[in-house]
Parts: structure tokens; C-alpha cells; sequence
């Protein structure tokens, strides 16, 4: 029997990303086969929009998601997730012209971009809306990218290897840098990213978990990881 | 000589639309080589009632026979009829060739489609026969020229016998007529009733509605006057026009010019 | 057969058997729904949604109408303008009409929009503020999508009057201004209303797409529901109602239009 | 955007991988197949619809106006979403209870049928309308030749209709091209969402916005050419308007 | 008493339909109080002749003067001419009031709006005295119950009388009319023929298209005969229908029934 694993059709460099042949790629993808060929699951690749993965997923066209899902308390009410599988440091990028802090004060009065129904949104807004500063919700983290180098915003808040991707590009390069990253809470920001599953799969959840603790301990993950990342992506 | 068939009888009809009760109860019966002028003044119900003998215009109440088959109808809810089988009356369409007032040829449509459309596509000749017998209507009616131009690009006139030819071609066994020269020079009027006395010796029943008294003098051999949604005088043309009684048709034959 | 006022239905006439046997079967469908889905995300999220109804609103009738006043010289012109501006509308509406309406507004935000800032006489001008607002942005290209589709529907409607009746009203003098403003305009809308109605709810339906340049509409808020809680089908049925409603409306408007002048169809 | 030179690089619309000339092209055939699938399927709905609407009796009528305004207001990512996942779901479900086995219901029949329900009620009201500017008396004149309902529709009522509707069907058309975006949620390769996957990989989005814009446009003018030739096919004998 | 001034005068008007001549050149001038009435085949180019005047259809050569006020026409480019002042055709316009073969009526206004239109919207005249006037109209040609009815319900003999109502709105110094009895019965035709005798004796110059033979004779001053795109023969009533000349002439007047 066969599991299907759904990835969102939209890349997500590095984590998943196709090319023009067809072929996934990214850092999730081989997180991907790891687990799989750790679980001795015979998985294949199903890609869907990401409008309609959960659907596909609670009606059994997928059996679980590897799409960078983070986990919380009010998802965790309508899907079941893995342990955590990488969790990665929130960052504040801004225009290279200003100068300030990612803190409540040194945003204060400035406009901040998130991507929507992100742990970011939900932190921007505790800490830096509270304060004074206006938060705008983006469809997706490009968008939010584009309208500050375009001078519409004055900061980007986002995992720190997006905003890596970003700074590293023609545009980002030219107009913007780090500011710094965020002051950790682990009530938001500290859950991290889950495979995504139905609820009542106790069975595979036990297999992911295991699989996720074999492939840390003996040096897979670590292995694929510097591939992308110079830096430890699973977090503490 | 036997008694003729009778070709169409309608019984105590009445329409009403809305609040306007246009006609209160008309019977009328036309056997076979009839031909029945309907004369009356205008908003008089003449139309109106053509239309109920085709059911384009479906009756408040009566009945419509035509060679002695009664169309079946049942109550349609609202306080009207409606006919209970729509094959039936569309069979029985196909012996009534009716020629309209406003001649409603099709636009989209040349003048010769327009007359074999009925014949190869509701009597099933085959398309030769009936360009054939179309083209002989359109040049007996002198549009042969016409025959590839499209209506909107036509005189009134020629819209007028092109309609009439179109009704023709289905060889119907009644021809309904509303007014069918309003629109037509002396020379064409002449025409046309050439064409229908023809018809008229073809044994056709022919219903025509006119407003030209020679012509229905002249052609028909009954007379009906319609006024005020009945019929208030019927007769042979020289008792309605010679002798008539009713004081709303003394009027209305003193009036014509 | 003849529709005429009478026929219209009235309240009275509303509530006929088969019509509360509809009623019926939609009540207990709703009442399912509400029964056996989850709703406790409701009462967090009911200030944005009212908030994004709003904005919804506001864009579908600030953009149709804009868009309705530009399809009418649009849609004109392509019947009877000279032909340099019969080509120009004619070129508007197919490149309009032939790319996405996503491609558009990405244009005017991201593309046109980011030009502005480079110009200080831009920056420094009383449009400033409201350049760097993205609403503007967003009104702009669904009134431009809007008007194109519409001038299409209405070169059809202009073309559409009889040709006898517009002679009528020029052999009695009437100017050219005057035939198009008492019978060509009102002859050409009243036959072009049901194709309208349609347009306007396209255009309802497309609004959503504001949400890519930050404008915050009702269907964004119900993605976000779906994005914070990863619950499928309840914020969809809402949503679903919600223009539902909407569109309920329009129709009934524009049926009440159309019915002011009575047809005689067969 | 400072320079735009510096954003394009033509290579990346290569036909062959890496470039994403060939998977575009892929996707607009792909978008034109359904297209054409959703867009027939509708016409035929509409039809019908149009027809139970002016014709029907009380009961069809309102059975109409309920699929054309439900099916016109919801939006269509709701619908196919409802359609294909709950409804197979659904249909599964009862299937098992009868005992027969599980069908696997295609995203791509499943996109065609959604798109093809949703044209279907805006085609409706197109006809509707188009139907309703035909002169009665050209309907009546058919009727009363005796021509069934199905002769007087196919020989009268839609031709003389054709040039009120050109415009709307049209734009339908349009529509129905762009509106395969939809099956994209259900993994389907069309134009909308490879050119996304092609943005989103290679971080060009202007690139392939507008090549997809090309695209688009492109196929408009085609089909543009060939709506014109059917109107003017079906505007014979109407007179044009000074 | 003085020579009465003219009203219109045409002079050599060519009309051309892609290859068909319809008109080849036709001149004709009317004085104040005159009725002339214009006979003819269908097809002869009576409606276009009418149509000419008012610049509904251009001539392709040939000019129009209306009231000593000749149309200034221009080369439109493509062998035919166009008017070179749109301002002085529509001024002119407001005193020929013309009735349509085919009525055309506003579909979307009622009878009563269909008559008030023109005073309201080009004359400048104000609501309530258009409404009076427009209504005193209807009443005169027996419509005043149907005023809030829209044309399409209506009769075609009601049809017309709107459309002679809305004519005679415009209070015009000419009128033009074409066909204007085709749909009326004998009664209306008489009611018509005493509004137009009316106008005569108002001194309002009359063109009228006609295939009433008897109407012509009565109500005209002078008949011309058109065949083929010209003049045939023209002359008093006394003249054309007492003593012919031409062959085609004899022909047309022995056909009438
Ligand atoms: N727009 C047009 N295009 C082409 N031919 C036309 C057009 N209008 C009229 N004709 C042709 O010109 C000729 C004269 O038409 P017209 O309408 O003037 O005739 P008429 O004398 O008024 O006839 P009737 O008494 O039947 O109304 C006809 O042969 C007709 O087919
Ligand atoms: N569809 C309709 N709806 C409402 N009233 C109508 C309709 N059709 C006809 N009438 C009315 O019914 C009456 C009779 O109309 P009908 O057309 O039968 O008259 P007619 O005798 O043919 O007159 P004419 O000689 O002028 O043609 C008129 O008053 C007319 O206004
Ligand atoms: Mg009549
Ligand atoms: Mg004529």
C-alpha cells in the first residue's frame, strides 16, 4: 500500500521547489525520502495546490503533508501533526537607508509586512502591532518582499531563511538587510514545523516520530541539511 | 353533390388578456372550399381571434375543430386552457397556414429559406422537391429575383407576398389570412387574389381578416363582422354589404369610402 | 406569451406549494449544517468578516459603476466612432479582456506602482498618500476589467436596437446626443440587463483577487480562517452564503430593472 | 524595479528544461482542452436552462433561478472544492454502503464538470437575454407552422438569437480559459499554475506573468478571429446600424 | 391672393443600392397646402423617395430644399453625397414629421412617452403641455385608454394611429407619410382621411405613399406616379385616374379591383 505524500504545487525554494523537467527538489524533498525509506514507507509525490491540501488530505487523496506546516494549538483541533521536523529563527529585514533594532520600540510607528495566517502574523501582532506599529497581511512572503523594495513598507518579518533567499537575490541584495532577529516566545514561534496527518492515525504518527528521532540520530538529516543550510535548521 | 366536410368549427371562444376581455364568446364554422371574410374595426379582436384557431394565442374558454378533430384541452391553473398534447396541435398546426399581419418572415433567413424551411423541416420533402415548388411560389408571387436576399433588405410589399408565399409552400388545407394586402400596391392586391380564388377552387379553406371591403366582397362567400369581441352580423356578402341590419354595421359600411 | 405587470409576482403569490416545500428542504439543510459542523471559530473572527463585507462591497460597486461609465463610450464608439477610435477601444478591450486580471493588477501595483516613488513631484504631490494606499491600485484595474467586458457586452446591446427605431427618432429631428441619451442608451442597457447582471457577479466574484496587493475583502478573511485553523468546509459555506446574499441581491435589482418595461416574448 | 534588464533572462523560457518555455505551452494546451471541455458542456447547459427558464412551468422555473443565481454566486474554488473532495467522498461513502466498490472520480473530469456547471448559469442568463430580443412574432410564425418546440428552438429561436448572444458567449469563452486556473487545486497542470510553479522557482515573476499574459493574449486573438467570422455568419441579413 | 410659397423642393434625386438604381432621377416640388400623393409597383422606390427627403437615406445625387432652405450636401468619398451641416438636417427634420411604413415605434416607451418624446426632448416644449397636447392626440386617433400600454401589445391597426399621433406631435410644417392607412379598417382610414383633410386646410404640405387609389383621389391635390425609378406620368387626380397617357400608367389603374 502505497503512501501518498502532498506537497503544495506553489515552490517553496529551498524546501520544495520543481524544475522545469518536472523533478522536486529541496531541502524537504529529501527530508522526504529519509523518512520514507527510514519508515519503509513506499511513498510517491503528490503535489496540490495549496487551497486544496487539506481537503485532500482529510478525504484520503493524500496521506499526509510535508509543506512546511507549523504547528499550533488551533490546527492541532482539525489535523494531526508529527513531532517537529525543523524550526527555524524568526528575523526582521528593512530598507539598508534606515537603521533599527527588531524590537517593539525600534518598529514603533513603522509599517510591517507578514505573510497572512503565519506564526509571524500572529507574533507581529502581540509584540510590534501592541506597540504601535501597523502590521500588513501578505497572500504570500514574495508579495510582502516586492512591496519593500518597492518603499511601500519599512520592515519584513519572516523565518530567517526566507528573508536569507530574499536578501541574496538582485533585488534584495540591492535595497535591504538585516535588522536582526526577533526576541524568542515559545508559545508562538516555538512548536516549529510538523508533518501534517489525519487525525486517528496514531499508527503512522508513531512511524514519523520514530523515523524523525532515527534519521537525527544517525547523521541523515544533518548530512542532507548542509546541502542548503550552513546553520542548525532543527532548532532547539 | 354531397354536403361539403366541415374544415374548421370554433365553438362560444372567449380570450381575455388581463382585465381586457377581448372576445365574449365567437362560434364559427367553415366547411371545405369556404371562404370566410372577418371584417370589424381595429382593436376589434380579428387577430386575436386567427391566433386562437392556431393557439398561438391559447382561449379563456371554447373549443377549436378542425376537420373534425377537436383540439384537446385541459384547464392550465390561472383560470385559462392550454392544450393537453402538444403533438396533436402541432399537427394540426401544419394544416393551417397562417399569413401574418407584421409577415414575421424569419431574418435570419433568405427570402427561398424562409419558404422551404416548413417543407423540408416539419413535412420532411426532400430539399429539391422543395426548392422546386418554393422557387415556383416566390416566382408565381413575382419574388424570384429576391430569392437569395434577406428580409430586412426587402420593400413592405415584398416582405408581404414573400409571407404569403412561405404559407403556400406548406400546401396547408386552411389558410389563415390577416390582412393580406395591407401593405400591397393595386397591380399585387389584384395578384394575390388571383392566387387566392385559386385557391379557393382548390377546395381550400381559406379564413381571411381584411379591411378592403371590395376585396372581401369580392372573394369570400361569408361574411362575419366582429365588434366588440362577438359577432354581431354574419351572412353571404350581398346581405352584409347590400342589406345589413345591426346599426354598428350600417356604420361601419357607410363610413367606408 | 405576454408578461405583463400583473403577471409579476407579488407577495402573495411568492409562497406557492412547491415553493415552501423548497423552503422546507432548505431549512433542514441548514439546520444540518449548523448541527453537525463546527462553528466555534465564529464569534473571533465575526469583526473582519463584517469588516471585509464592507470592503467587498465597496469595491464591487465603486469598480462597476466606474466600469459601466467607461463601457458605454467603449461599446459606442465600437459601433459606430470613426475608425481610429473604433481600433483603440476595440485594441483595449481584447488586451483587457485576453490577459488574467492577477497579470493586471500585479502591473499597475508592483510594476506601475513602485515606478512612483522614484519621481520626488510624485512623492511630493497631494496624491501621495493615497498612491501609496493600494486600494487605488486595486479599484483601477477591476474598473479597466470591468469596462472591457462590459463594453463588449455593450457594442452587442448598441447593435442590437432596431435599426427603425433610431431612424425614427433622427427623422424627427432629434440631435445625435438626444437619440443616444432617450432610446439608443436606454434600449441597449434594458436588452443588455441580464447579460449585465452576470457581469456584476463575475465581477462580485473577482474582487478577491485585491487580496494579493493587501486589500482585505471577505474572501481573505475566510482564507485566513481556513489558514489559522485548517478547517475546510465551514468557513467555505459561510462564505458561500455570504455571496450568496450578495448575489441574491443583485439579481432581484436587476430583475426589478428589466421588468420595469414589459416584453412580449413568445 | 530599477532595471529591467537586469530581471530578464530570456533562457529561462527555453523550450527544453531547464528553460519553462515547454512546460508553459504544455500548460496552455492543457487550459485549452478544458476549455473547450467545461465550455460545451455549459453551452448545453445553458441551453437547456435558458429554455426551462422562458418555457418551463412554475416548478422548473424556480429550480432554474436557483442553479443560476447559487451556482453564479458561489465562487468556484468553493464549488469544485465541495464537488470533489466531499462529493467523491460522498459518492464513496454511499457506494460502500451499497457494497460496490470505490471509484476514483478524475480531477480532470471533475474541473470539466465544475466548469462546465458554472458556465452553464452564466450561459443561462446570455441566452436567456439574447432569447428575448428575438421579435415574438418570428417565434409565433414558426409555432404556428406546426414546428415542435425542439424545431422552432434549433430552426428559429437560437439562430435568430445568435447575434444578441455572440457578444456574451464570447466572453464566456474568455472566462472559461482563465478559469481553469481552478483545477490547479487539484493538481492539475494548466497554464496558471505552471506559470506560478515557473515564477515561484526561478523567482522571475515578471517574466512569466507577462510571457503567460502573451499566452493568454494570444489565444484570445484566435479565438477573437474566429468569433468574428461566426457573427458575421450569424448578422447576415440583420441591418447594420450607422 | 399670392402665389403660395414652396414647401420642398427635390430636384433630379439619384439613389443607388450597390448595383440596384432604384431612383434615377426624380424631381418634384411641393407648394404650401399641398397633398401629394405618390403611387406606384412596390418595389418602385416610393418608400426611399420619402426616405430621401429626410435624409434617412442619402442620395447618391440630386438636392433637397425644404422651405426655400436647400440641405448642403457634401462628397462623402464614396461616390454618394452626406450633408455637410448635421445641425441644419436635424433643425430642418423638426418640421417633416414622417410615419413609417413599419411604425417604429419605441419599444421601450408607452404610447403616451412614444408621443411626447420629440415635443419634450427636441422641441423644448414643457412636461405638462406635451402631456395635454400628446393625450388631446390620442384621443383624436382613439388611443387614450391604451396611453400607458407599450407598443408591443398592442394591435397593428393601434400600432399605426400611435405612430400617426407621435407625428403629429411634432406640429411639423410638412408631413410625410408612408403608408399611412395599410392597417386601419375602412372606419380609421375615414377618421385618418379627416385629420389629414384637417392639415390640408391648416396649410401643412402633405407627401403621402399610398395604395389606396380611392384615399389618393380624395385627399390629394396632385398625384405622381413613379415606375422604375422615375416619374412615369404626374398630374391632378382628374388627370391620372380620368385619363391616363402612359401604358404603364393604364395598366396600374385598370388592375384596381
Ligand atoms: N437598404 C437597402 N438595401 C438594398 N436594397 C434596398 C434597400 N432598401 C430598399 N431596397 C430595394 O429598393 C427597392 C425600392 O424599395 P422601396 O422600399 O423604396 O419600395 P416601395 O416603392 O416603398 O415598395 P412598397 O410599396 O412595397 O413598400 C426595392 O427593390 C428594395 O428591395
Ligand atoms: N398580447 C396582448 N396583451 C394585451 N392586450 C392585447 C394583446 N394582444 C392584443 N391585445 C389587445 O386586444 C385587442 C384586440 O387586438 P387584435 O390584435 O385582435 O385587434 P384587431 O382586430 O386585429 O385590430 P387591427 O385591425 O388593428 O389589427 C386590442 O385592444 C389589443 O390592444
Ligand atoms: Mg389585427
Ligand atoms: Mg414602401
Amino acid at each position: 500500500e502505497p503512501v501518498k505524500v502532498g506537497f503544495a504545487a506553489e515552490p517553496y525554494p529551498p524546501f520544495t521547489s520543481p524544475d522545469a523537467s518536472g523533478n522536486w527538489e529541496g531541502w524537504e524533498v529529501d527530508f522526504q525520502k529519509a523518512i520514507c525509506a527510514e519508515a519503509k514507507l513506499d511513498c510517491v509525490i503528490t503535489p496540490v495546490a495549496w487551497d486544496g491540501i487539506i481537503p485532500a488530505l482529510t478525504s484520503k487523496k493524500i496521506d499526509m503533508i510535508i509543506g512546511s506546516m507549523s504547528i499550533t494549538e488551533e490546527r492541532l483541533k482539525t489535523i494531526d501533526f508529527s513531532d517537529k521536523y525543523y524550526n527555524t529563527p524568526t528575523g526582521v529585514i528593512g530598507p539598508k537607508s534606515e537603521t533599527f533594532e527588531a524590537t517593539p520600540e525600534g518598529l514603533k510607528g513603522k509599517t510591517i509586512g507578514v505573510q497572512v495566517s503565519t506564526i509571524h502574523q500572529v507574533y507581529a501582532a502581540k509584540y510590534f502591532g501592541e506597540n504601535g506599529a501597523t502590521v500588513k497581511e501578505y497572500q504570500t512572503q514574495d508579495e510582502a518582499n516586492n512591496d519593500l523594495a518597492a518603499g511601500r513598507l519599512d520592515a519584513v518579518q519572516a523565518d530567517s531563511i526566507a528573508l536569507g533567499a530574499f536578501l541574496q537575490s538582485d533585488q534584495g541584495k540591492e535595497c535591504c538587510d538585516l535588522k536582526g532577529m526577533v526576541k524568542d516566545d515559545p508559545t508562538i514561534l516555538g512548536a516549529g514545523v510538523g508533518i501534517g496527518i489525519r487525525k486517528g492515525e496514531d499508527e503512522l504518527k508513531g512511524k514519523l516520530n520514530a523515523a524523525i528521532k532515527a534519521i537525527r540520530a544517525n547523521g541523515t538529516y544533518d548530512t542532507f541539511s548542509k546541502k542548503y543550510f550552513d546553520f542548525n535548521i532543527y532548532g532547539e | 353533390m354531397t354536403k361539403p366536410a366541415q374544415a374548421i368549427a370554433v365553438t362560444n371562444l372567449h380570450k381575455r388578456f388581463g382585465p381586457l376581455e377581448v372576445l365574449k364568446g365567437v362560434s364559427l364554422t367553415a366547411n371545405e372550399g369556404d371562404v370566410i371574410a372577418i371584417i370589424g374595426g381595429s382593436g376589434s379582436g380579428k387577430s386575436t381571434f386567427l391566433r386562437c384557431i392556431n393557439m398561438l394565442e391559447l382561449p379563456t374558454s371554447g373549443s377549436v375543430t378542425i376537420h373534425g378533430e377537436t383540439i384537446a384541452m385541459k384547464k392550465d391553473g390561472h383560470g385559462g386552457l392550454m392544450p393537453s398534447d402538444r403533438k396533436q396541435v402541432q399537427r394540426l398546426r401544419t394544416q393551417l397556414g397562417m399569413v401574418f399581419q407584421s409577415f414575421n418572415l424569419w431574418q435570419h433567413m433568405t427570402i427561398l429559406q424562409n419558404v422551404t424551411e416548413v417543407p423540408i423541416h416539419v413535412l420532411g420533402k426532400s430539399k429539391d422537391e422543395a426548392i422546386a415548388t418554393g422557387e415556383a411560389l416566390l416566382r408565381r408571387v413575382g419574388l424570384f429575383e429576391k430569392r437569395d436576399a434577406y428580409p430586412a433588405f426587402l420593400s413592405g410589399g415584398q416582405q408581404q407576398r414573400a409571407a404569403i408565399a412561405r404559407a403556400l409552400a406548406i400546401q396547408p388545407l386552411v389558410m389563415l389570412f390577416d390582412e393580406p394586402t395591407s401593405a400591397l400596391d393595386p397591380q399585387l392586391v389584384g395578384e394575390v387574389l388571383t392566387v387566392i380564388g385559386d385557391l379557393a377552387r382548390e377546395k381550400r379553406t381559406m379564413i381571411l381578416v381584411t379591411h378592403e371591403m371590395k376585396f372581401a366582397r369580392n372573394v369570400a362567400n361569408h361574411i362575419v363582422f366582429l365588434a366588440e369581441g362577438v359577432i354581431d352580423e354574419q351572412g353571404s356578402p350581398d346581405e352584409i354589404f347590400g342589406n345589413p341590419r345591426s346599426e354598428r354595421l350600417k356604420k361601419f359600411i357607410s363610413s367606408i369610402h | 406569451m405576454a408578461i405583463t405587470p400583473e403577471d409579476l409576482p407579488t407577495r402573495d403569490s411568492f409562497f406557492k406549494p412547491h415553493r415552501i416545500v423548497l423552503l422546507l428542504i432548505l431549512a433542514a439543510l441548514v439546520f444540518c449544517i449548523v448541527w453537525f459542523m463546527r462553528w466555534d471559530w465564529l464569534p473571533k473572527y465575526l469583526p473582519r468578516l463584517g469588516y471585509g463585507i464592507l470592503i467587498t462591497l465597496a469595491m464591487l460597486f465603486s469598480t462597476s459603476i466606474l466600469g459601466f461609465l467607461l463601457a458605454v463610450p467603449l461599446g459606442l464608439v465600437q459601433v459606430t466612432g470613426p475608425w481610429p477610435l473604433k481600433t483603440l477601444a476595440k485594441t483595449f478591450c481584447t488586451i483587457v479582456r485576453g490577459t488574467p486580471l492577477l497579470l493586471q493588477l500585479w502591473l499597475l501595483y508592483y510594476g506601475l506602482g513602485s515606478l512612483f516613488p522614484q519621481f520626488p513631484a510624485i512623492r511630493q504631490s497631494f496624491l501621495w498618500p493615497y498612491l501609496r494606499e493600494s486600494w487605488p491600485y486595486g479599484v483601477a484595474a477591476l474598473t479597466i476589467s470591468f469596462a472591457a467586458y462590459e463594453g463588449e457586452v455593450m457594442r452587442g446591446a448598441f447593435a442590437g436596437v432596431p435599426a427603425g427605431e433610431l431612424e425614427a427618432a433622427r427623422a424627427y429631428g432629434m440631435s445625435r446626443w438626444t437619440v443616444f441619451r432617450r432610446i439608443w442608451l436606454p434600449r441597449a442597457i434594458h436588452r443588455a440587463l441580464p447579460t449585465l447582471n452576470g457581469e456584476t457577479v463575475l465581477q462580485l466574484k473577482a474582487t478577491p483577487l485585491v487580496a494579493t496587493i493587501t486589500v482585505i475583502d471577505v474572501y481573505s478573511v475566510i482564507s485566513k480562517v481556513r489558514q489559522d485553523t485548517y478547517i475546510t468546509y465551514e468557513p467555505l459555506l459561510l462564505l458561500a452564503l455570504i455571496y450568496m446574499c450578495l448575489t441574491g441581491i443583485l439579481v432581484i435589482a436587476f430583475r426589478y430593472l428589466e421588468n420595469r418595461i414589459p416584453t412580449r416574448g413568445a | 524595479m530599477a532595471d529591467p534588464a537586469s530581471f530578464i533572462n530570456w533562457g529561462l523560457l527555453a523550450l527544453e528544461p531547464p528553460g519553462w518555455g515547454g512546460v508553459l505551452l504544455r500548460g496552455l494546451v492543457n487550459s485549452i482542452e478544458i476549455a473547450i471541455g467545461g465550455y460545451t458542456f455549459g453551452l448545453l447547459l445553458g441551453i437547456g436552462g435558458a429554455c426551462g427558464k422562458l418555457y418551463g412551468g412554475p416548478i422548473t422555473r424556480d429550480l432554474m433561478e436557483c442553479y443560476t443565481t447559487i451556482v453564479r454566486a458561489v465562487p468556484e474554488l468553493v464549488l469544485i472544492l465541495l464537488l470533489y473532495y466531499a462529493g467523491t467522498d460522498a459518492l464513496n461513502y454511499v457506494l460502500a454502503l451499497a457494497g460496490i466498490g470505490q471509484v476514483d472520480i478524475s480531477g480532470l473530469v471533475a474541473g470539466i464538470f465544475v466548469i462546465g456547471v458554472v458556465q452553464g448559469a452564466y450561459t443561462t442568463e446570455v441566452l436567456r437575454g439574447a432569447i428575448k430580443a428575438v421579435p415574438a412574432g418570428q417565434i409565433e410564425a414558426a409555432r404556428a407552422y406546426g414546428m415542435s418546440p425542439f424545431k422552432v428552438m434549433t430552426r428559429v429561436t437560437l439562430p435568430a438569437m445568435l447575434p444578441y448572444a455572440i457578444p456574451g458567449l464570447s466572453n464566456l469563452w474568455l472566462i472559461a480559459t482563465k478559469d481553469t486556473a481552478l483545477l490547479a487545486v487539484v493538481g492539475f497542470s494548466e497554464l496558471t499554475l505552471v506559470t506560478r510553479q515557473a515564477a515561484g522557482a526561478t523567482k522571475a515573476y515578471l517574466l512569466f506573468f507577462c510571457a503567460a499574459g502573451m499566452l493568454y493574449l494570444m489565444l484570445t486573438l484566435v479565438s477573437d478571429f474566429f468569433i468574428k467570422i461566426i457573427e458575421r455568419r450569424a448578422r447576415r441579413g440583420f441591418v447594420e446600424q450607422s
